[in-house]
């Protein structure tokens, strides 16, 4: 399942509700990323998220898509949050249930790695007195082709 | 009118996430279109144009030389940062 | 931290706090294991899980220790049942924290891998009207052996 | 009085976990202790002399040459498997 936030969600009590209508997975992996309060020693207030509605949900379809065609995962579940998420709060919850371990991490990974890369969300940072766009790294390009030399 | 939607520092760049535009006849794809914002704005124009840049047409990610006329939505895509 | 646990434990209660004392992590993995009610076609009534008291725990200590060495990393959390595991029941928890979601990715990978082939425990499977050992698979060698490839 | 300990599947074969036994003047090493466990049991005997077992004596991982006296624990550890 995938679902857009527009307002600040829990990321246990989600993967709980996914864990029950998972309970034969014999894994679970879970990634929750939260924004940092803090970026190359300054202050972060807030994360803003824009998106093209319809269009980037469609977008992280297709990265799910690509999850369960390449690894054998019983199910998946993708929170991102959109709009203004303060410093602390959670704005990404990747859930994958798999009945083994390795698949499950795999699956995990890959799928945040393109959530980074590939989704359709543009990032604003808001520093104390400042704001800033954001462009993934070169780490982060260099962690999506992993996924594309096999 | 074609209806062109710009995100991320684009909108910034664009004041503002929507504009309604009458498309002219020389306008005939997304490359035209880009020329013709580059006429009016040459700073967003300049930003539209980087390599960087996708576009989608109705809501389908697009080439640039993808014909569009008055009744498409034209969005400019600069480089994706989710997660 | 890391802890044995000789009756069933709740993950995501745990993950909840593992949440709580991270409250300024930028990312945090968590790996839930369960038993399978299935094995090779067959049904699976519970694992019988047999560990060394005192040394087991010093095992995953060293583990988590390596883990620690190698990634920069806030915090780990590693539950591991003992004794008797129902199928459905969880059998290990383990939660990574840190600023970022690679290091958080491959310590919570390595943690589990190390897990199954070097910390102190021994699996038997009982099935209906049997019972087994189980060693680790060819796969799980595998898995373990990619963190020395490096 | 030595005490030794058996793990998983050595625990069935030797019949219960622990054992106090009295090691005779010639076993002097856990290498040693394997023989006269194979001389009493060639079953368990087989079994701990496989590749695959590891000692730990008094609660450290240690090779087959360590030395041993009635005062220790050892631990006859097959292959492991977690998670």
């Amino acid at each position: 399942m995938i679902r857009l936030a527009d307002r600040k969600f829990e990321p246990v009590a989600e993967l709980t509700k996914f864990e029950k209508a998972n309970i034969g997975a014999g894994a679970i992996v879970s990634f929750v990323g939260k924004v940092r309060g803090e970026a190359d020693g300054k202050k972060v207030k807030a994360l803003h998220l824009d998106h093209y509605p319809g269009v980037t949900e469609q977008s992280i379809n297709d990265i799910a898509q690509q999850a369960s065609a390449r690894w054998a995962i019983d199910d998946a579940l993708i929170i991102h949050r959109t709009g203004e998420v303060l410093a602390g709060e959670p704005i990404v919850l990747v859930c994958v249930a798999s009945a083994h371990r390795r698949p499950a991490f795999e699956a995990a990974d890959f799928l945040m790695d393109y959530l980074k890369t590939e989704a359709l969300f543009w990032k604003k940072e808001r520093l104390e007195g400042q704001e800033r766009w954001i462009e993934p790294r070169e780490d982060d390009y260099n962690d999506a082709a992993r996924w594309r030399k096999e | 009118m074609a209806r062109l939607l710009f995100f991320g520092k684009l909108a910034d760049l664009a004041g503002g996430r929507s504009h309604e535009i009458e498309l002219s006849e020389d306008v005939g794809s997304v490359a035209d279109l880009i020329i013709a914002l580059s006429a009016k704005d040459a700073a967003l124009g300049e930003a539209v144009s980087h390599a960087s840049v996708k576009f989608a047409v109705n809501e389908k990610i697009a080439p640039a030389a993808t014909a569009i006329n008055n009744t498409d939505e034209i969005a400019f895509l600069p480089p994706v940062s989710g997660g």
